[in-house]
């Protein structure tokens, strides 16, 4: 344990470091980790090897579980990064050497000529138009081609144009120059040069991701021979809206709809054949996504997952895979499965599976798509090597301790897939967490290296008649498919106030976002309607592009022509249609109602509250104050350390009472934390930037006060308690975190132990509590090692639905069959059953299963019986998220802003959270959250003001007459009727703008900016 | 008597508040769950924004109904907004009625973000009242 | 005098024969509410009552009047007048204040400033007043230049003499409603009857008020703090104006539904706060005080420069209608007591 | 009665003579039988125009608002209800009114009595205990005053003033009848019965605003049928404008409503004002176990709430 802990954090000196961070791959944990710092005041590098950043999650079509439209979650980010003046993106590059240490480091990088001026370059693609040399698209999969000049991905950052050298006639033989004579801003510049730069950095976050596995290792799976076998990737481009097939599902040999398609699972993953061992953790989620969007593609469809356990751990998983199990035409076979034929004529692809254990089956598909797993390459081993950092077996990042962000090199941090297989939420929040790590060493640099975003100075439009501007978006196919764009043009052109009209594929790439900022600025417009998604999570990027053009960014209104058009009238386009129009006609008298609104700057209290002492809670709390800010933690019971006091290690091996009484001890000596133990929240108040939080403490129950900026909700999880199988009748009955304490306390009591059963998922995944807990399976595992450390001759036997032993702890799965332990799967109709039978006079504990491979039922008399029981969210939940205002999801833990992208933040600002408080994790899973919930919230202490909503109450001081009810109903204490004039008074930092005052107030003499009576009397008008 | 045509689609706006109900509607829409295409949102900071002469506004402009949803009691984004919205169309919901509009023009509900599935369940079961009571002719204003 | 004789038992065939060739308005009772109706048959209508609670100048000049709709899309618009009504129209059974509130109409509207809208209704109408046996205590009809028998605006006028009306006839207009109708020339007997019911109704009217002298008083006191005192108690609502017969400010709006809509004309109060707002903010008459003296001296001052009449017919309506019982005859006769300032 | 003209006439001479206050308002005869007047006295001299009797009918708190002297009030129940919500709502200061309590035994209808007496002119009425006797041209007529009392009277729930500084007179029993009986029973008739009923109601409205300035918690700088920024509703008689007035009208007294009746008898058209404003008064005491100006501390049921308000009317699909 080298470099854990956070413990090299504080001896690097001061002097000498360097604010700023380089940021290697530009995937969406290098974007998130970028974002983070350049918000928390660090000029960041964002380097890919690629020609845009984007990584894998661009080519996805959606993801699960919400099956959010992957580019559209992802592109506001992309313009983020770009417009980010302390963000510089730096493409086709990569790491040629570093020198130095933590705080200040010297990068060289080396970068591959592109042949086209990114700055000068407008991505308008007639290059393209004009290359003669036509060549396999990459970013589709190589599905489709494209010319050999080209945009990367039509929404691509940077928006330049990029040129294959490898196929380019000019750069193989000088035969061709014609894209530079096309070019009218003469950006293709066949003079670049690799090129060294020198880059100063204090600290480096390694966010290289990932390859698919490459199944043509493999001869078994007849790719890429079998025209109809298609990676899960290509599946992605194929199903993708902007894929080669244009969104529509069709199968490569014939360009033909398939009707029945298998899913391979576990392609290059958990196999000893090839070296990768592990869990690839995400193929079984993708593959249940890609079913459901098929479905909805073709709802004839039949589709077959051939599985061996569907791993649908995270949050909102088990629901997602219940949906698809309860889709008609969608199987699920747990079996191996092998590719027997090509049928000729058909193309199409014979498997053969076994089914219930005995019974050999082969079936005809039309596609078979292969799961590929996640893999590392030698790329990533060298990047490692040319950095020093430790990479394990499989060629990923290793840490040394228990906060999975950390390297073996001080400074240098990691994140994503490079880390683990991991899925996008839990990407993103590693990106934070590894963020919060970089800022952590270097807070005392904060705010030295960087530049504010400038925008033009704004044009007063208050005298103007409007000018509306309609941007309507195709949203690749996604309106498209459904409504008519181009009937909504003419409608919206013969519109009051409409000067401008016109289409996008996606109004929200970078190119039309500037291409919109240009039309404003030429055609003069003054109101900008966009029709194309919801205002919930674009809005602040058309916003940004009207500041950019000059204008006031709240003289904006979105048509929401998709989440509440295209998606729920998918079948009748004409009545979708008609709606678009409505509700484009709706934005557009609106908007030309529109006025300015500013923004007001205020003060924010520089201080942090957690709520929760577990580990999640003391990292966060430490992370924090480990850059000056001060730092409240509050805990409801005597001690800290939350329910980590009763594990002992992880399945890795790592001591937790050491870390933990380690962690406790740095908590209690930080001057920053004051700990409030036996404390409760009573109430809580405030916004962003200025919360106040009273706490009930102590037996007494003394009522404290505390001002703070942001806030944490690190309340943690329970132990699930169960009324079946004789828990809590029989001793011998306890749940494995009852074991794992018996076995910390008194290993020697189960030498004599000859038979030990274990039950998975009590409590989890049952209809009452429909969501997996996450890390029983490999709780039960690290118990029965230990068990058979101490007895090897112990019968062990693990009674489970599903295996979920993701990533890399697969490899103890193994080495727990390897030792034996019998692993029985059970059905959930048919559970196990306990009992106590008496025989010989003796009390006999038994269980009985039915084992699906004999189809048998199977009687075992067990010494101990271990229930693997749920996570169930902490019972004070329901009471935080009331006086907090934050929402529960259906199974009472914390919801998150955004499941992909805001995975430690509530929709409310200022307010996060980590831990077993969102969903059951692990412990280094806690710690990442926490790291990441600190990095959320340091962006925002790490600003010198907050600026309130421009969208709050205006008052008429001529109507009021000083009634009083608005000062009654205001939630938050914002208005007070002065007492001379008898007017209310507002205060513009408290006012949150939700216009409760304005629909009381009588006379009218209250009004909401961006939602005026006014405004919204014309919405309805309109309607 | 007026002889309405069998396809008669009733208009129905509405008043969604952005943190809740809104974003339920979004939910809907990424969940794919249909619904019919009867309504027209008008998003509002809060249920407590919706002004009672929003929805009297409404009814004169000659919607067939009106569709208030906020966040649960307990859940709202501004605190309290819907506990006074609450209060206040209860009210107005029960004069209105006592002069003689029909039960069912003015809806109420709360949905929260996550609830996509109970979103389009009250699309669909205010459309089918209000189909039932056929189009609006109370308090709408008549051209001299 | 011209007239001519009908039996109360004739009356109603001769309204019935009137109503075939006129659209016929006449005071109507619903619900204990009386007010001028359209009428089909003489059975609706009543020759016996107080007076209504509205007077009939709405049917000459709505209290809301479309001037003309519109509509209009991007590029184009289109302008619709509304067509007047075809069928010549009849009020019956009008008391004489009402009637003769119409001279003063006539004058505002017909004025250098030619009203279509007013101008051709009135031509289109036919005016047949009744005279008022018994005044009632609120009736001052004789001190503003009218009387309970005064036939100024009527066509024709009744005069009740026990079992039948005579008829006087006032103008060519009346005398062709009694055209070929086979009724009697009136005998002097009978015209002294209904000279001795008009001086015995004249008779019985109280004291009323004192106008002469009085637009000098008013134009003399216009900054007088005794405004303050009289008006202290007034409410600013609109009835007294709404129920006069011979207020006829209005204002006009634009209802606008979308891009199309209709221009309208609405009655309006010089009561209201509103009516003398300014876009600015500003209000010249911003307190009650103000508008009351604005609606004393619009009857009483102005209107002498300029109609040479004054705008008030003495039909009461104001006094008993008002909710706190703010008495016109009061104000104008504790105003003719000051003494003048000069 | 006369005694309680009198008492007043006292307690206003000596609250002028003391200048405890600069002016009293209350109630002097009119110009027309059965017609008592708002009444403005300044002098001491002046007190004896002050009158009580059973025609005192109009809500005096009206006058109180954007004044700054210091003002003595003649408050019948209903008047001090009046009082009690202005002081709630800023328009007045306690300390600004000197609260005369007058325990009321409620007004009499002059319209009813005109109505009983089938159109004579009435030229004068005098009162004897319950009586009132009525004198024309030719005739004379006794009426028990108490079967001729104003629909808002009928059904007061506080004839006795909830708060005063001086009590004039003895307290008076309240009435005990059912409170609401009249709402339940407009209640029990159905929608298309209560439609037709209104639309026949609001089709009498002729607009003039009468019952608003009538009514004592009408106060607004501006009245949203006047707000020209939004305009809600059009200034037509159009029948949806005149219902919303109508509506709006009550719905913003909701919680607020004294139940003086004085919209009602303001309105010269006979429009049953009142109906819209009784329903609201029930469904406020019904929900949220409020009646309005019963006393300064308790706060307007819209302008607070309880997190476990019934929510019946929740759509749960």
């Amino acid at each position: 344990m080298t470099n854990s802990d956070n413990e090299n954090l504080t001896p690097i000196p001061a002097e000498g470091k360097v604010g700023a961070v380089m940021v290697v791959g530009a995937g969406v944990s290098g974007i998130q980790a970028s974002l983070d710092l350049a918000n928390s005041g660090f000029k960041v590098y964002l380097v890919d090897k690629g020609p845009a950043i984007g990584g894998k999650m661009s080519q996805l079509d959606k993801t699960f579980p919400t099956n959010d439209c992957s580019m559209c979650i992802l592109s506001p980010k992309f313009i983020e990064c770009a417009t980010n003046p302390n963000i510089s993106i730096i493409t086709g590059a990569q790491i040629d050497s570093i020198d130095g240490e933590a705080g200040n480091f010297r990068v060289t990088l080396l970068q591959e000529p592109r042949y086209v001026d990114v700055d000068k370059c407008t991505a308008c693609g007639t290059c393209a138009e004009y290359c003669p040399v036509n060549i396999l698209d990459v970013y589709n999969e190589k599905l489709a081609t494209l010319k050999c000049i080209h945009i990367h991905l039509p929404q691509a950052v940077p928006a330049a144009s990029v040129v294959d050298p490898a196929q380019c006639l000019f750069t193989k033989r000088k035969a061709c120059q014609i894209c530079v004579l096309v070019c009218k801003n003469k950006a293709i510049d066949f003079h670049q040069q690799e090129r060294k730069m020198e880059v100063e950095v204090g600290s480096v976050i390694l966010a290289p991701g990932y390859e698919a596995f490459e199944p043509q290792l493999q001869s078994q799976y007849g790719y890429p021979k079998l025209s109809n076998v298609v990676t899960s990737l290509e599946f992605e481009r194929i199903l993708s809206a902007s894929g080669p097939y244009r969104g529509e599902l069709l199968r490569p040999s014939d360009r033909k709809h398939p009707k029945k398609i298998a899913w391979i699972q576990c392609v290059g993953s958990r196999d000893t054949t090839c070296d990768n061992t592990y869990c690839s953790a995400v193929c079984c989620m993708y593959a249940i996504k890609q079913v459901i969007l098929s479905k909805e593609h073709n709802s004839e469809l039949e589709a077959v997952i051939l599985h061996n356990d569907i791993r649908a751990y995270g949050k909102g998983f088990e629901r997602y895979y219940e949906r698809a199990q309860n889709t008609p035409g969608v199987r699920f076979i747990w079996s191996k499965v092998s590719i027997l034929k090509e049928t000729p004529e058909t193309k199409n692809v014979v498997l053969r599976y076994r089914v219930n254990g005995t019974e050999v089956k082969d079936e005809e598909f039309d596609l078979v798509v292969l799961s590929i797993g996640l893999t590392s390459t030698d790329g990533h081993r060298q990047l490692a090597n040319k950095l020093s950092v430790g990479t394990n077996q499989y060629g990923f990042c290793e840490s040394p301790g228990f906060s999975p962000t950390e390297t073996s090199r001080s400074g240098i941090y990691a994140c994503g897939v490079f880390h683990a297989p991991m899925d996008i939420p839990d990407s993103v929040t590693m990106a934070s967490g590894a963020a919060s790590l970089a800022s952590q060493l270097l807070s005392d640099q904060r705010g030295t290296l960087i530049e504010e975003k400038e925008y033009p100075s704004e044009r007063n439009v208050t005298r103007e008649p409007p000018r509306v501007g309609v941007f309507i978006c195709h949203c690749g196919t996604n309106i498209a498919r459904v409504v008519d764009i181009p009937k909504v043009v003419e409608y919206a052109k013969r519109l009051d106030g409409v000067v401008h009209t016109e289409e996008n594929l996606f109004s929200c790439s970078i190119d039309s976002v500037t291409h919109m900022a240009e039309t404003i600025r030429e055609k003069g417009l003054n109101r900008v309607v966009v029709s194309a998604c919801t205002p919930r999570t674009h809005e602040p990027l058309f916003q940004d592009a009207l500041r950019s053009a000059g204008i006031n960014p709240y003289l904006f209104e979105m048509a929401n022509i998709r989440e509440q058009c295209s998606w729920v009238h998918t079948r009748d386009g004409e009545i979708a249609t008609r709606k678009a129009q409505d509700l484009v006609r709706m934005a557009v008298a609106k908007a030309s109602l529109l006025k300015p609104l500013y923004q007001l700057p205020y003060d924010i209290t520089y201080a942090g509250l957690v709520i929760g002492s577990g580990i999640a809670g003391m990292v966060s709390a430490l992370t924090m104050a480990n850059q000056g800010f001060k730092v409240y933690l509050v805990e409801k019971d005597k001690e800290l350390g939350g329910i980590a006091r009763r594990i002992q290690n992880t399945i890795e091996g790592r001591d937790v009472q050491t870390y933990l009484q380690k962690l406790i001890q740095k908590v209690h000596k930080n001057p920053l934390i004051e700990v409030h133990t036996e404390a409760n929240i009573v109430d809580f108040s405030g916004y962003v930037g200025n919360f106040t939080t009273k706490i009930a403490e102590g037996a007494e129950r003394k009522v404290k006060e505390i001002a703070h900026g942001v806030t944490i909700v690190a309340t943690g999880a329970e132990e699930f308690k169960p009324a079946e199988y004789l828990y809590g009748q029989d001793p011998r009955v306890l749940t494995s975190l009852e074991l794992e304490e018996e076995l910390a306390k008194n290993s020697e009591k189960f030498k004599d132990c000859h038979s030990l059963v274990m039950i998975q998922c009590v409590g989890s995944r049952d209809s009452e509590r429909p969501y997996c807990s996450r890390v029983c399976c490999s709780l039960a595992i690290k118990n029965a090692l230990k068990l058979k450390e101490i007895n090897p001759e112990m019968e062990i036997y693990l009674l489970y639905r599903d295996m979920r032993t993701y990533a890399f702890r697969e490899d103890y799965y193994r080495e727990a069959a390897d030792k034996e332990v019998k692993f029985i799967r059970y059905d959930v109709d048919d559970k196990p059953e306990v009992e106590v039978v008496t025989e010989n006079d003796q009390s006999i504990l038994r269980v009985t299963v039915t084992d699906p491979t004999l189809g048998q039922r199977l009687m075992v008399d067990a010494d101990i019986v271990s229930l693997s029981t749920a996570s169930v969210p902490s019972t004070d939940n329901k009471e935080l998220s009331q006086l907090l205002k934050v929402p529960l999801n259906e199974d009472n833990f914390f919801m998150e802003a955004h499941m992909k992208l805001r995975p430690v933040d509530f929709a409310t600002d200022g307010i996060f959270m980590c831990g077993l408080a969102h969903s059951p994790k692990f412990i280094d899973e806690s710690i990442t959250q926490a790291q990441a919930a600190a990095s959320r919230a340091i962006t925002i202490l790490a600003q010198k003001t907050m600026k309130a909503s421009g969208a709050i109450c205006v008052t008429d001081k001529w109507k009021c007459t000083g009634c009083g009810v608005c000062q009654e109903v205001c939630p938050f204490s914002a208005i007070e009727v002065e007492a001379k004039e008898k007017v209310a008074v507002v205060n513009e930092a408290l006012c949150k703008g939700c216009g409760v005052c304005a629909s009381s107030c009588r006379s009218s003499a209250l009004d909401i900016g961006g939602v005026s009576d006014q405004q919204t009397l014309t919405l309805i008008q309109a309607l | 008597m007026i002889v309405e045509s069998k396809d008669w689609k009733p208009k129905i706006v509405a008043f969604l508040c952005n943190w809740c109900s809104y974003a339920g509607a979004d939910l809907a829409g990424t969940s794919r769950i249909q619904y019919p295409p009867t309504v027209r949102v008008i998003r509002v900071p809060c249920s407590g924004r919706i002004n009672p002469f929003f929805i009297l506004a409404s009814l004169q402009h000659g919607v067939d109904g009106v569709l208030i949803s906020g966040c649960h009691p307990g859940e709202c984004h501004y605190l309290t907004g819907n506990y006074s919205a609450r209060r206040k169309f209860v009210l107005l919901k029960s004069l209105l009625e006592h002069t003689g509009l029909e039960e069912g023009r003015i809806q109420f509900s709360w949905v929260s973000a996550s609830e996509g599935v109970k979103f389009a369940k009250v699309i669909a079961e205010v459309t089918e009242k209000v189909k039932a009571l056929g189009p609006a002719k109370k308090l709408v204003k008549s051209k001299t | 005098m011209k007239a001519k004789i009908i039996k109360k038992t004739d009356i109603a065939s001769f309204l019935d024969k009137l109503i075939e060739d006129y659209e016929a308005f006449a005071p109507v009772e619903m619900d204990g509410l009386i007010s001028f109706e359209k009428v089909s048959s003489s059975s609706e209508a009543l020759l016996d009552y107080p007076n209504s609670k509205m007077p009939p100048k709405q049917l000459l000049f709505p209290q809301s009047e479309t001037l003309f709709s519109y509509s209009s899309t991007k590029d184009t618009g289109e302008l619709e007048v509304p067509s007047g009504p075809e069928k010549p129209r009849l009020i019956f059974s009008i008391r004489p204040c009402d009637a003769m509130s119409f001279t003063l109409l006539d004058k505002v509207f017909g004025g250098d400033f030619k009203d279509p809208y007013y101008l051709n209704r009135r031509a289109n109408t036919v005016l047949v007043s009744i005279g008022c046996t018994t005044p009632r205590a609120s009736c001052f009809c004789n001190s503003v230049g009218g009387g309970p028998f005064s036939t100024e605006g009527s066509d024709l006028l009744l005069i009740d003499i026990g079992d039948e009306y005579v008829v006087q006839i006032v103008s060519d207009k009346g005398a062709k409603l009694l055209d070929k109708k086979g009724f009697e020339d009136t005998g002097k007997e009978k015209l002294d009857l209904a000279a001795g019911v008009i001086k015995t109704a004249e008779a019985s009217m109280g004291p009323g008020v004192k106008t002469e002298g009085l637009k000098e008083k008013l134009d003399s006191i216009f900054d007088d703090p005794v405004w303050q005192q009289l008006t202290e108690k007034c409410l600013g609502c609109g009835i007294c104006t709404y129920l006069c017969p011979t207020c006829h400010c209005f204002d006009i709006v634009d209802e606008t539904i979308g891009s199309g809509g209709e221009r309208v004309r609405l009655w309006d109060s010089c009561q209201f706060p509103l009516f003398t707002l300014q876009a600015s903010g500003a209000n010249p008459r911003p307190t009650g005080k103000e508008r009351f003296r604005q609606r004393m001296m619009h009857k009483f001052s102005y209107l002498l420069d300029s109609c040479d009449q004054i705008g008030c017919v003495g039909c009461g309506r104001c006094i008993t209608e008002c909710p706190v019982n703010l008495d016109i005859r009061q104000v104008l006769n504790s105003i003719a007591q000051l003494e003048s300032v000069k | 009665m006369p005694e309680l003209t009198n008492k007043i006439r006292e307690v206003a001479r000596d609250l002028l003579q003391q200048k405890k206050v600069d002016l009293v308002i209350g109630f002097a005869r009119g110009t027309t039988p059965m017609c008592s007047t708002p009444c403005f006295v300044r002098q001491d001299g002046e007190v004896n125009g002050l009158i009580w009797d059973s025609f005192c009918e109009n809500n005096l708190a009206k006058y109180l608002v954007k004044r700054s002297d210091k003002i003595a009030i003649i408050a019948k129940g209903c008047d001090a209800r009046a009082v009690v919500e202005l002081i709630k709502e800023n328009q007045i200061s306690r300390d600004q009114v000197v609260i005369i309590g007058v325990p009321c035994q409620g007004m009499v209808d002059r319209g009813m009595v005109r109505s009983a007496l089938e159109g004579n002119e009435i030229q004068e009425v005098e009162e004897k205990d319950d009586r009132l006797i009525i004198k024309g041209k030719n005739f004379e007529k006794v009426l028990n005053r108490n079967e001729f009392l104003h629909p808002s009277c009928k059904v007061c729930t506080h004839r006795n003033p909830v708060i005063y500084d001086i009590l004039v007179g003895d307290t008076v029993k309240e009435l005990d009848t059912e409170p609401y009986l009249d709402v339940a029973e407009f209640e029990a008739l159905t929608p298309e019965e209560r439609e037709e009923y209104f639309s026949k109601e609001f089709a009498k409205c002729i607009r003039c605003y009468a019952c608003r300035n009538a009514c004592p918690l009408c106060y607004c700088q501006e009245c949203f049928v006047d707000c020209s920024k939004p305009q809600w509703i059009g200034k037509t008689t159009e029948a949806s404008d005149t219902a919303i007035f109508h509506i709006m009208r009550a719905f913003h007294l909701a919680g607020r409503c004294v139940e003086c009746g004085a919209c009602e008898r303001a309105c010269p058209m006979g429009v049953d004002i009142r109906k819209l404003n009784r329903k609201l008064t029930k469904d406020v005491k019904e929900r949220f176990d409020y009646e309005a100006g019963l006393n300064l501390e308790e706060v307007a049921p819209l302008s607070t709430f309880k997190p476990d308000d019934a929510e019946e009317f929740i759509l749960h699909p």
